[in-house]
């Protein structure tokens, strides 16, 4: 790409007309900016399009098969042909898009520029490209494949995302309106003004920059009119109104997307809106005509040389050929003329006149019509007819039916209840009429919201109109997708007959402006292919959303909820290394984890627990309840005391497990594993509200009301009795698994439950959590001369390894039952239910497959990774599920779940490592490797 | 035995002849009235139902076999996915098969004389935490043993894989490995499906589009045929093929299925120039992203969150995709979505596939695939023809039988059940 | 978006529930065969209609709703009579959207 | 035991300038914007659940949807169906606790989560199109009048919203658990930018 010359001349507004009296430009307001690095002016409000035209830019990009020069055909946002690069930001719609000062705009799918193209050389080889042609070739030898492949992927169409681009600010909100209308033409601007005038809150959505529509091209009378409008809308105070805005979709229950552009902080913002009512009135999208060369630079909807001359000034060319089956068509030829274009011949097409193809190279040159007669010209200009962008509608579940006398598509008379249309979808009509039926339209979807009293209009007259859509030669159908009438004749003939299909194998339809400009003529010619009618083929269906939006409107603000305890000042002011752990974030470890795990073993150690799912169950039923949840028995846990518990579902799976106190004869804490805290409540929930309505028990969480620090070491007592008052902590007074409430550092109401994951003497305090961290501070300053120091989740788990306790969802998984965890010795069958207990009837008969064991590897220098393979030869028989090293044994560890065969003590196993390596491990006595007698914690 | 119609080969001379002759290409498959009677009636002219007909025809000489489908070729989930295939699963009995299908993908090409554009880019599963980096571990592992090439990478050859990915880990979603299994890619599914289709027309099999099933004829508990809206068609064997709608086209046999109906969604961007060259996936973050030739960004998620048989797609899925996609490539915010649509998938409880016999004798099945079904199409039909034309369960579907559940022998791969696609 | 009444909030939007399943009644654990077990497991009616399901208002009053649930157009009747949905509500492996076999593990700090 | 008393902090940033009062750690900071978001962690607040049709609901007078200041200042709220929400002044947790009168009904709970929550309070004319931009629920006065209250995910996170207006002013009390109050608070604050949102020091109420 060349570098901008911005000291170099610009090129000349040789194509501006002198102000017109609709113009949107602000001539007082000049500016410049780059198109392929060379310097352009244009004017404030002009489009990047417009002002290109104005300097006699007619080739704004190569198209994406056959590389042919492509340039403005609709001057709208829909324009195929215009699509550029602007800065870092891909396919920008230049004729859809304001330019402004400096822009640098660049064109797209064209190396090496726009004027030398080797792409172009495409042209020739052209006719054998027909529909489906990578279909049926490079097909020997696959092995190839990815070579064509690669080449074929530099020609991919499109512009250029960056990998280095910052994201900007992008957001959303929610809107709550009781009437959306999605347009502002005429009817749209009499629906919004009507439903506001009941007290309704509207919101209005134009996707263009200005309000009007078509309005915005007519005579004086409609400039008038629209001036008034406009007034009108500015006034109404329930009127929100959303310009360069779009309603990108309909969802279920009036869910409604809109994309909000131009705020002044924002790049774009997507408008969540539940509206009462949606009122669609977005008109007709002239529909291009398919016949030879209906794709060189100078070929015209006239729209497109309305929007040109009447709203930016730009003459778009010397001497025209127009083609006209209505009286928009008739009055594109008056704006020419005023514009100064010299008509060379008009074609009534209502009167059986056509055109047979455009000559040219780069650009028009003359005009063949029907009859034979040659017309040197530079500006072909088709108005043949209109399809009604029903796409709001489709979303909505409507089927568009084919009203072959007004030759488009058109809404069902039953549209779903919520959603109502009105202008040039439902009609035709002149501005009065469009501006009333709009008016009785918002007046219904007012009622409907609730506002007042109205009945839906019919809807608008219809004006017969000719069914034009090929002329006798054949021409581009989809302008992006570079796929023309004679790709959908081929495709017909292959059996791709449906709708459907031919879009699929031709992909017609599927580019950018997805169908709003192709799909009826995609049917039109499909019809003509298979002797169907076009009512029979019907359209495909639209999909959303009705503009593109970019991915960042989309994501808006990202809020990933993040979940941090007390004490996360302390851990990161101790050089704490974070770990993500779903929604918490929790310190893995300080440094030295082996080192921490050690300090517990010999010392003393503190660890944060908080995200320890934490429950408050009270009632006279709890004890029921503990006793469905968990495999294991409740009635007679004594007050004061704690007990291990495991919670199955209903297939029998492990699906969490935790320790349960009793704090007085109706009240008990549960504890849940930090990921399971959400789960097990809704799970506990769920069995009280919908299988025992009757029973007397009030949940509670309290996760995060308690601060959770667990105090472990050899030394913890001597620690703790540092801090604590009222807690006689001898081990006669308060043994193991007892749980006593009393004062830490000074801080009343703190629980203490005498329990050991690590497999130490150990205390979990429970503090209330905005003390946390005065209490956590407290117990490193006492402990000072114990050498007390934290200890972080990684530190826990070489702990509990050593102990061999297992944890749910590492050491088992989606199907591992009670049993294999060999948790078997907590299930007590003998309860008449509980949770899973059928399953576990059955797998306690038939006995377990597999089962979970502790495993030592021989050589105790390797630590085989943990889910290394536990194989026979090449037969796999079990996993590690962890592994580490062992600070107090000096060696490697682990748990694996292994097949029962070899789950005996002593049996030797072969562990494959992912390196290849085979090593043998032996399976242990018991789980734990570390004190199996549990003499450590019960001091 | 139905006549075979003589296809004109695809290639490169025959497109060069045509294109200077102009001569158009004979119908790809053929229009047929309903016989009265076939040997096998499939229902569904998906990849399944199309490929179970191909194998019955090409290998197993049974071509008078009728696929009917209520709409048109490839137009459930065959069409609407994502086209991502790999066989990097969980268990040696999910690896085994996909890996089968994965080999005759390899070969589909030249087997069907249509391009499929079978693109072995590579396929990435991200690990954003130590649970998923052991479970990418576990998926490797497993691969490994059965001869499938996956390993467990770092950020840096992430990186180098995928430029424009953020592996820093300051992301809030760190991004701590991946399993890089290199065979995976994607294809072209309608191709796929039409090339299966244009096949087995060839070796006369009957493909009818539009040809709705109404009822199914059970007596004295053996399949007799089916009902469908053109009228009555008897058959000794009757398979399901028919995904997010199994449930009721087995219901219709009176047979209750483990299967709930669940969207997928999936989107795709305006194109842009490539960038990025290998398969993404996130479990953690349920999304996945390729890039397709044409250029444009296809995206899928997790299915939605409950039951539905409606495809019209919703914006939260939108937003949710669009945040993640940002979350591993943050300097594509202005790409723009240019189009979502949904397909329905038939989930089971195992997230593993429903194949064989059931208590309705001649009456198979060949669902619940849920999200995985177009990565099995070959294998799955292969083994289906297998069974139609022996009447033994080919072992490498023996794990996927419907009577497990009631057994209680549900496979494993509900332990790793990411958004693996 | 679609919304669903809430006895206790009013209409809400979808994403403040938790799909809790079809209705369904639990087998007695004691009686159970297996084979009527696992069908309360696993088999599903999985309608194209109207259906009656359960769902947890989870980021609301926290209570399970039943409603009636057309599976096609997503269009809700709320359930006249109070009757308690069931227990296939509590199954975990509810969540269709297939949960991360490495769910993030909050360090399994289960004492 | 501990020769330094013991300080409660809130799981939110103090705003500066902080000072230390009945204990808690709190921000002396004052804002004059026309927008403002303030921590109110350190208020009392007492959980109570009882049955929706019992005696203790009819005591508290206030249903599920609403909120009410009782006589002695304390503000009710009907926080979930037979669910309600105390909030009092610093300190008051024991006095509102025992205020309750639990009498005539078969299960009651009372429970201080004073420690257990987040609870800020964002206050100005833009208070609800800023809070429009991270919840969903409709805040016109017609759906959410002053002193309606619900729950619903805001910026993601369950939370408890009452609308509370301070002399006329839009103002609206927000809460959730405790851990992810700070990132309610930035998302808020985020939210809150466009419309010139400032953080404000603690008050009652």
């Amino acid at each position: 790409m060349s570098v901008p010359r911005p000291g170099r001349r610009p090129a000349r507004q040789d194509c501006r007309l002198p102000a017109q009296p609709g113009e949107l430009l602000d001539r007082a307001r000049p500016l410049s900016f780059t198109w392929d690095g060379r310097r352009y002016d244009g004017y404030c409000g002009d489009t990047i399009a417009s002002a290109l035209a104005a300097s006699g830019v007619r080739i704004f990009s190569r198209s994406f098969k056959y590389h042919r020069p492509r340039g403005i055909l609709t001057a709208s946002a829909l324009d195929p042909g215009c699509t550029v690069q602007v800065g870092d930001e891909p396919n920008v719609r230049a004729a859809g898009r304001q330019v402004s000062e400096g822009m640098d705009v660049r064109p797209q799918n064209v190396w090496p520029s726009l004027a030398h193209d080797v792409g172009s050389a495409n042209r020739l080889v052209g006719r054998f490209l027909t529909a489906g042609f990578y279909y049926k070739t490079f097909i020997k030898p696959q092995r190839l494949w990815p070579t064509y492949e690669r080449v074929l992927g530099t020609f991919a169409p499109g512009g250029r995302v960056s990998g280095t681009s910052k994201p900007g600010y992008y957001d959303q909100r929610y809107a709550h309106p009781d009437v959306v209308v999605a347009g502002s033409g005429p009817a749209g601007l009499g629906a919004a003004l009507s439903a506001a005038e009941t007290g309704a809150q509207v919101l209005l959505v134009e996707e263009e920059y200005d309000l009007g529509g078509s309005l915005r091209w007519g005579g004086a009378a409609e400039l008038a009119q629209l001036l008034a409008l406009r007034a009108a809308v500015d006034a109404a105070p329930t009127i929100e109104m959303l310009r360069n805005s779009v309603v990108a979709g309909r969802y279920d229950d009036n869910w409604i997307s809109i994309l909000q552009r131009g705020l002044p902080h924002v790049e774009e913002r997507l408008i969540k809106a539940r509206a009462k009512v949606l009122v669609v009135a977005p008109g007709l999208i002239e529909r291009p005509y398919v016949f030879a060369g209906n794709d060189l630079p100078g070929v015209m909807l006239g729209t497109a040389v309305r929007r040109l001359i009447n709203l930016y000034a730009v003459r778009p060319g010397t001497r025209a050929v127009v083609l006209s089956a209505n009286p928009e068509g008739d009055a594109a030829v008056a704006d020419l003329q005023r514009a100064g274009v010299e008509i060379a011949a008009v074609l009534d097409a209502r009167r059986g006149e056509d055109l047979r193809r455009a000559v040219g190279g780069t650009g028009v040159k003359a005009a063949e019509l029907a009859d034979g007669r040659r017309i040197d010209c530079d500006l072909v200009v088709t108005s043949i007819g209109w399809t009604a962008a029903t796409s709001l509608l489709n979303m909505a579940g409507d089927r568009p039916w084919y009203d072959a006398s007004a030759a488009r598509f058109r809404p069902s008379d039953d549209l779903p209840p919520g959603v109502l249309a009105t202008g040039g979808l439902v009609g035709d009509g002149s501005t009065d009429e469009l501006l009333a039926h709009g008016r009785a339209v918002g007046a219904a979807a007012a009622a409907r919201a609730g506002f007042g009293q109205a009945e839906v209009p019919g809807p608008l007259a219809v004006r017969m109109h000719p069914a034009l859509f090929r002329a006798s030669t054949h021409g581009i159908i989809d302008y992006s997708e570079d796929v023309s009438s004679k790709d959908i004749l081929a495709a017909a003939a292959e059996g791709y007959d449906s709708s459907e299909l031919v879009k699929r194998y031709t992909t017609a339809t599927m580019g950018p402006s997805q169908g709003k400009l192709e799909t009826v003529n995609t049917v039109a010619v499909l019809a003509e292919a298979t002797g169907k009618r076009i009512d029979e083929l019907g359209t495909t269906v639209w999909r959303p959303p009705y503009a593109p939006i970019s991915l960042g409107a989309l994501a808006g603000r990202i809020h990933e909820p993040v979940r941090h305890s007390p004490m996360q000042s302390w851990h990161e002011a101790y050089g704490a290394v974070p770990l993500v752990a779903g929604a918490w974030i929790r310190p893995d470890h300080y440094g030295d984890p082996q080192a921490e795990a050690r300090n517990v073993r010999e010392g003393v150690g503190i660890i944060d627990v908080t995200p320890l799912g934490k429950l408050d169950l009270r009632g006279p039923d709890v004890s029921k309840l503990l006793n469905l949840v968990y495999v294991n028995r409740w009635s007679k846990l004594e007050v004061g005391s704690v007990r291990y518990g495991v919670m199955c579902a209903e297939d029998g799976v492990v699906m969490d497990d935790g320790v349960t106190g009793r704090l007085d004869a109706q009240r008990y804490l549960m504890s849940t594993t930090s990921s399971g805290a959400a789960a097990v409540w809704e799970h506990l929930e769920g069995w009280l509200q919908t299988e025992h309505p009757d029973w007397q028990v009030h949940i509670n969480p309290l996760t995060t009301y308690y601060a959770s620090i667990n105090v472990a070491g050899p030394r913890s007592r001597e620690l703790l009795a540092r801090v604590t008052e009222g807690v006689d902590l001898s081990p006669e007074a308060f043994p193991y698994m007892r749980v006593r409430t009393g004062r830490i550092a000074g801080v009343d109401e703190c629980l203490m439950w005498r329990i050991g994951f690590t497999g130490e003497l150990s205390y979990e305090l429970h503090v209330p959590a905005s003390y946390g961290l005065h209490v956590w501070n407290a117990l490193l300053e006492r402990g000072a001369d114990l050498a007390a120091a934290a200890f972080g989740v990684e530190a826990q788990r070489i702990l509990r390894l050593e102990k061999g306790h297992l944890i749910v969802a590492q050491d088992t998984d989606g199907l591992t039952k009670a049993y294999e965890a060999g948790l078997g010795s907590l299930v007590k069958l003998d309860k008449d239910d509980f949770v899973g207990r059928p399953e576990l009837v059955w797998q306690q008969e038939l006995g377990e497959a597999r089962r979970l064991v502790s495993l030592q590897p021989v050589d105790g220098s390797v630590v085989p990774p943990e889910a290394s393979q536990i194989v026979r030869e090449n037969t796999i028989l079990g996993r590690i599920t962890s592994s580490r090293r062992s600070p107090t044994l000096g060696r490697s560890i682990c748990l694996g779940i292994v097949d029962v065969s070899v789950a005996e003590p002593g049996s030797m196993l072969t562990v494959l490592l992912p390196d290849g390596r085979r090593i043998q491990a032996a399976v242990q006595p018991q789980l734990a490797h570390v004190d199996p007698e549990g003499g450590r914690l019960r001091v | 035995m139905p006549a075979r119609q003589a296809s004109a080969r695809y290639s490169a001379f025959g497109l060069l002849r045509r294109g200077l002759t102009r001569g158009e290409w004979p119908a790809a498959w053929r229009h047929h009235d309903l016989a009265p009677a076939y040997d096998v009636i499939i229902i569904g002219a998906g990849v399944h139902g199309l490929a179970t007909a191909y194998y019955l025809a090409e290998r197993h000489g049974i071509p008078n076999v009728a696929v009917l489908d209520k709409a048109y070729v490839g137009g459930g989930g065959s069409g609407r996915n994502t086209a991502i295939i790999r066989s990097n699963y969980l268990t040696p009995d999910g690896v085994r098969f996909y890996d089968r299908s994965v080999k005759l993908y390899e070969s589909l090409a030249a087997e069907l004389n249509f391009n499929v554009m079978f693109s072995q880019r590579g396929h990435l599963t991200l690990a954003h935490n130590d649970g998923s980096l052991r479970t990418m571990r576990w998926r490797a592992e497993v691969n490994k043993l059965e001869g499938v090439d996956s390993e467990v990478i770092g950020p840096e050859d992430i990186k180098a894989l995928v430029p424009y990915m953020d592996v820093s880990p300051e992301a809030r979603y760190p991004i701590m490995g991946a399993l890089y299994h290199p065979p995976g890619g994607t294809i072209r599914h309608d191709a796929v499906n039409w090339g299966y289709a244009r096949t087995a027309d060839a070796h006369g099999v009957q493909i009818h589009q539009n040809t709705e099933v109404t009822g199914i004829d059970v007596d004295g508990g053996r399949v007799h045929g089916v009902q469908t809206n053109r009228g009555p068609v008897s058959a000794p064997v009757v398979v399901n093929c028919t995904a997010g709608w199994a449930s009721l086209v087995s219901g219709l046999a009176g047979l209750r299925l483990p299967i709930s109906t669940h969207p997928l969604q999936a989107a795709v961007t305006e194109p842009v120039k490539m960038f990025l060259r290998t398969v993404v996936v996130s479990g953690t973050l349920h999304v996945y992203v390729s890039q397709t030739d044409r250029g444009e960004l296809v995206f899928g998620a997790s299915t939605d969150p409950y039951p539905s048989y409606s495809m019209r797609g919703s914006l939260e899925f939108t937003e949710e995709l669009a945040g993640h996609v940002l979350a591993l490539m943050p300097s594509i915010a202005k790409l723009r979505l240019l189009r979502q649509w949904a397909g329905l998938c038939d989930m089971t409880p195992d997230f593993s596939p429903i194949m064989g016999i059931t208590p309705v004798e001649g009456f198979l099945l060949d669902v619940g695939w849920g999200t995985y079904g177009f990565k099995a199409g070959p294998a799955a039909g292969e083994a289906m023809a297998e069974l139609i034309a022996t009447g033994k369960t080919p072992d490498i579907i023996a794990a996927f039988d419907l009577a497990r559940f009631a057994e209680g022998r549900l496979v494993g791969e509900k332990g790793a059940a990411a958004v693996g696609h | 978006m679609f919304q669903i009444p809430c006895g206790h909030c009013g209409l809400r939007n979808v994403a403040e529930f938790r799909h809790a399943g079809e209705q369904r009644r639990r087998p007695d654990p004691q009686t159970a065969t297996p084979e009527q077990w696992r069908g309360y497991l696993y088999t599903q009616v999985n309608e194209a209609g109207w259906t009656r399901e359960t769902w947890y208002h989870r980021a609301g009053c926290r209570r399970f709703v039943s409603v009636q649930r057309h599976t096609v157009t997503n269009e809700i009747r709320p359930v006249d009579t109070g009757a308690p949905p069931s227990a296939a509500a509590l199954q975990a492996g509810a969540d269709a959207g297939a949960p991360d076999a490495g769910a993030p593990d909050a360090g399994g700090a289960a004492s | 035991m501990s020769e330094n008393a013991p300080i409660a902090r809130s799981p939110l940033r103090v705003t500066r300038p902080a000072e230390i009062r009945d204990g808690w750690e709190l921000s002396a900071a004052r804002s004059s914007a026309a927008l403002r978001l303030a921590d109110r962690t350190p208020l009392a607040k007492v959980l109570v659940r009882a049955a929706q049709d019992g005696q203790v609901a009819g005591r508290l007078g206030v249903p599920f949807g609403s909120a009410r200041r009782d006589p002695a200042g304390t503000l009710v709220v009907g926080s979930g169906p037979g669910e309600w929400l105390l909030f009092g002044p610093l300190g008051s947790a024991a006095e509102v606790a025992a205020g309750v009168d639990v009498a005539d009904d078969a299960l009651v709970s009372v429970l201080d989560y004073t420690h257990g929550r987040a609870l800020m309070r964002l206050t100005g004319a833009a208070a609800a199109q800023t809070l429009a931009k991270v919840c969903a629920i409709d805040l016109s006065d017609r759906l959410t009048p002053d002193h309606a209250a619900f729950r619903s995910t805001v910026a993601q996170v369950a939370t408890d919203v009452v609308r509370d207006d301070v002399d006329g002013t839009r103002s609206y009390l927000l809460h959730c658990e405790r851990s992810s109050g700070q990132h309610l608070f930035d998302a808020l604050y985020d939210a809150g930018e466009e419309f010139g949102l400032e953080a404000d020091g603690f008050a009652f109420p």
